[in-house]
């Protein structure tokens, strides 16, 4: 039996965890500056 | 006051954590890519198979990293939680709330690529081994001391809690690591490939260049999600609303 | 002792505490003497009960300090009673657990308290029997076998009848003119009459950033 | 003030642990019929062959007992937490530990020690052989302690959750993993006749262990669920 696969498996999922852990606070950062950015632009506007 | 606490107290600063962290996030992922590449290369390939497990044995620079780093996590959180409680000091809290999800990737990762590697050695995925078994239960703590920390309302309290957990947790994870060992060679269980000081220098260098990669990695994904953290529960403070302003204009 | 600034009883500076990163009130500051009532006022949620929680020692301070000469003694809006025993049962356990003024006195002293807020028709029934008001009384029952001077009441006077607030009343009066102190809060409808007292109003965090907005 | 003399506080506690545990016994006997039912199911499940179920017996007669034990913890400290008897308890100027600590001894004497003496009829049931009995029964009454002692922590830091059932199992099985290895195979060790004396030693530096540390966790979580 070939162990390739799985050692491609291995390396392959394990790119895809640590890539996710890696981006998820950067996009979770990204649309929390987007949304205080939206809310002050709103209380400038109304004052 | 006494020095120590003067340090924590000014690096504890919410604005002075996210400014000098944030410089030094790039670096972080700058070593750790570099690591990697190279360690990978040693590691696929200068070198050579094992004589008995064959080419499976390059599973070993994943798993057996992100074992150590999956242990290493929760130390630290321990750590850091028990300087949380006893100088409540707030960014402590968020580094322990922080590194769970960190660490809860690596074992998962520990999991993932250990049954694999099982696969082509023992002909199947899964087998009560002594570290995939203890990985498991490492899984449990984190998800234990992760569900806590989202069960409370009042995140200081939550982040109290957590390192509370986390404590109680790594006091118990020596005991649980040697008990199922101990309990795997009462069994008879197969284990995988060693990775004492037995092992060929060829493997060893690659798999040391992996180790100290993934702390890197560790350190530069804590700190863009404590970074995170700091910036939701600040949202309304003066700090956060000049680095907006600064951002726009 | 001698120094002027440690002769209060209580000494509060610049007291505040955070939740979900905003103050819950704006700083107070205030001392305390031996004899002297200090009311707190404020509308609903402007962080009253947490103030005498704070002073309690049940929660820490994020800013300010407090300082205390001894452990006050804090009734808060939880009775402590226990549904399963008799209101002698749930005062003796309380007795025993606390320790009172003049221990060798026990049995004697539970009936007198007992009687003293009233209780005694209801002495043997069980606590879930209680009524809210004398659910009230009940746990007013530390005040007459514990010896600590200074008392924090967290709304005292919510659901006493009449006869029950001049019990407190006169309690109170005993109380202070023997030396202790009091702070309680109210949030307005009740206030202790014919007391010389202090007052502190207090403001949430919310208001005052409401207020600066506007 | 004069502080309540900490024995007559701790002899006060554990007298009204023990009126309220007599008051709702009737509630006392819902883990161990659990415990019994859990049981049950085995031979149920895995089918009646004497064999198998005296093989299976330690692992079986052990998780049931961490089950039920699991199940009475969360009412350990939530009753006294929200009628507001623990706060009074902090303030009073006991030691806070303490006070986890009788808490724990009360819940052991009425949860687990009946396990305990349940453990024979169980034995009999699962067609345990009966060189294990004694030391099954050693290891509960040693290992049960330990169940209380460490739950006590989970029971303390989610009292202030509404559900807190739920998580407090996620928060103390892992905990309990090294208890269940020893335990289980002390006894299957002194079924097949081999030294056994070693797990019941290290189960009891692990009692002594958790009776010296375990309080001080409980108290801690104990204080920051009222804050």
């Amino acid at each position: 039996m070939s162990h390739t696969p799985f050692i491609l498996a291995a390396y392959l999922i394990s790119a895809v965890v640590l890539f996710w852990a890696a981006i998820a606070p950067v996009l979770n950062k990204r649309s929390l500056l987007r949304q205080l950015k939206n809310r002050q632009a709103q209380m400038d506007k109304t004052q | 006051m006494n020095p120590i606490f003067l340090f924590f107290h000014k690096t504890g600063s919410p604005p002075w954590f996210y400014k000098y962290s944030g410089k030094l996030i790039p670096w972080l992922w700058a070593v750790f890519l570099a690591l990697t590449v190279y360690g990978l290369y040693l590691g696929l390939v200068v070198a050579p198979a094992d004589y008995q497990q064959g080419e499976s044995v390059r599973i070993m620079y994943l798993h057996v990293p992100s074992a150590w780093m999956s242990m290493m996590i929760y130390g630290l959180m321990a750590i850091m939680g028990f300087i949380a409680l006893v100088w409540r000091i707030r960014i402590m809290e968020v580094l322990v709330i922080s590194s769970a999800p960190v660490g809860a990737a690596f074992t998962a990762i520990a999991l993932i690529t250990g049954s694999l590697w099982g696969r082509p050695t023992w002909g199947t995925y899964w087998v009560w081994d002594a570290r995939l078994t203890s990985e498991l239960v490492l899984l449990f703590l984190y998800f234990g001391v992760i569900a806590l920390y989202n069960s409370f309302d009042e995140p200081r309290k939550a982040a109290r809690a957590a390192s509370l957990m986390s404590i109680v947790g790594a006091i118990n994870l020596p005991i649980i690591y040697f008990s199922v060992e101990w309990w795997n060679t009462l069994h008879q269980g197969s284990s995988m490939g060693s990775d004492g000081p037995g092992i060929h220098p060829s493997m060893l260098l690659p798999l040391l260049l992996m180790a100290t990669a993934t702390k890197f990695f560790y350190g530069a994904n804590l700190l863009s999600r404590a970074r995170l953290t700091l910036l939701k529960q600040d949202h309304r403070k003066r700090w956060v609303q000049d680095l907006l302003s600064k951002e726009s204009h | 002792m001698d120094l002027p600034n440690n002769s209060h009883m209580l000494a509060v500076t610049g007291l505040s505490f955070e939740r979900y990163f905003e103050r819950v009130f704006e700083p107070v500051s205030f001392e305390l003497d031996a004899g002297s009532l200090l009311l707190i006022t404020g509308s609903n949620g402007c962080g009253k009960t947490t103030l005498l929680r704070l002073l309690a020692g049940l929660l820490d301070p994020s800013e300010g300090k407090i300082q205390k000469e001894e452990q006050p003694l804090y009734a808060g809006h939880f009775p402590a009673i226990k549904d399963d025993l008799s209101v002698e049962e749930n005062i003796r356990f309380w007795m025993k657990f606390m320790g009172t003024r003049k221990s060798d006195q026990m049995d004697g002293l539970c009936e007198q308290v007992i009687e003293e807020i009233g209780l005694t028709p209801v002495a043997q029934q069980e606590g879930r029997t209680l009524s809210a008001g004398q659910r009230k009384r009940c746990s007013l029952a530390r005040l007459l076998f514990c010896d600590e001077s200074l008392w924090l009441l967290d709304e005292p006077y919510s659901n006493l009848d009449p006869q029950g607030i001049a019990m407190l009343d006169s309690i109170l009066k005993t109380h202070l003119t023997s030396g202790g102190a009091c702070i309680m809060t109210t949030h307005g409808s009740l206030r202790p009459e014919g007391f010389d007292l202090q007052e502190c109003h207090m403001i949430s965090g919310r208001e005052r950033y409401a207020g600066e907005a506007a | 003030m004069s502080k309540q003399a900490t024995g007559t506080a701790f002899v006060a506690l554990l007298r009204r642990d023990f009126l309220l545990a007599y008051r709702r016994r009737a509630e006392l006997l819902q883990p161990l019929v659990f415990l019994l039912v859990v049981v049950t199911l085995f031979p149920l499940g895995v089918g009646p062959s004497p064999t198998l179920l005296a093989n299976i017996a330690p692992g079986v007669i052990w998780i049931a007992a961490l089950l039920a034990t699991v199940l009475s913890l969360d009412s350990l400290f939530r009753s006294d937490f929200e009628d507001g008897t623990l706060e009074q308890m902090v303030l009073s100027g006991q030691s806070l530990a303490l006070i986890a600590l009788a808490r724990t001894v009360a819940h052991w004497l009425v949860a687990g020690l009946p396990i305990v003496l349940l453990s024979p009829l169980l034995a009999m049931w699962m067609n345990l052989p009966d060189e294990g009995l004694l030391i099954l029964i050693e290891s509960l009454a040693i290992g049960t302690p330990v169940l209380s002692l460490i739950g006590a922590i989970g029971g303390a830091l989610t009292v202030s959750l509404k559900r807190g059932g739920q998580l407090l199992s996620l928060l103390v099985f892992p905990l309990y993993v090294p208890l269940l290895i020893l335990a289980t195979s002390a006894v299957s060790s002194a079924v097949v006749d081999l030294p056994y004396t070693g797990q019941l030693g290290l189960m009891v530096s692990g009692l002594i262990a958790s009776l010296t540390l375990a309080p001080f966790a409980t108290a801690a979580a104990l204080k920051l669920s009222l804050s």
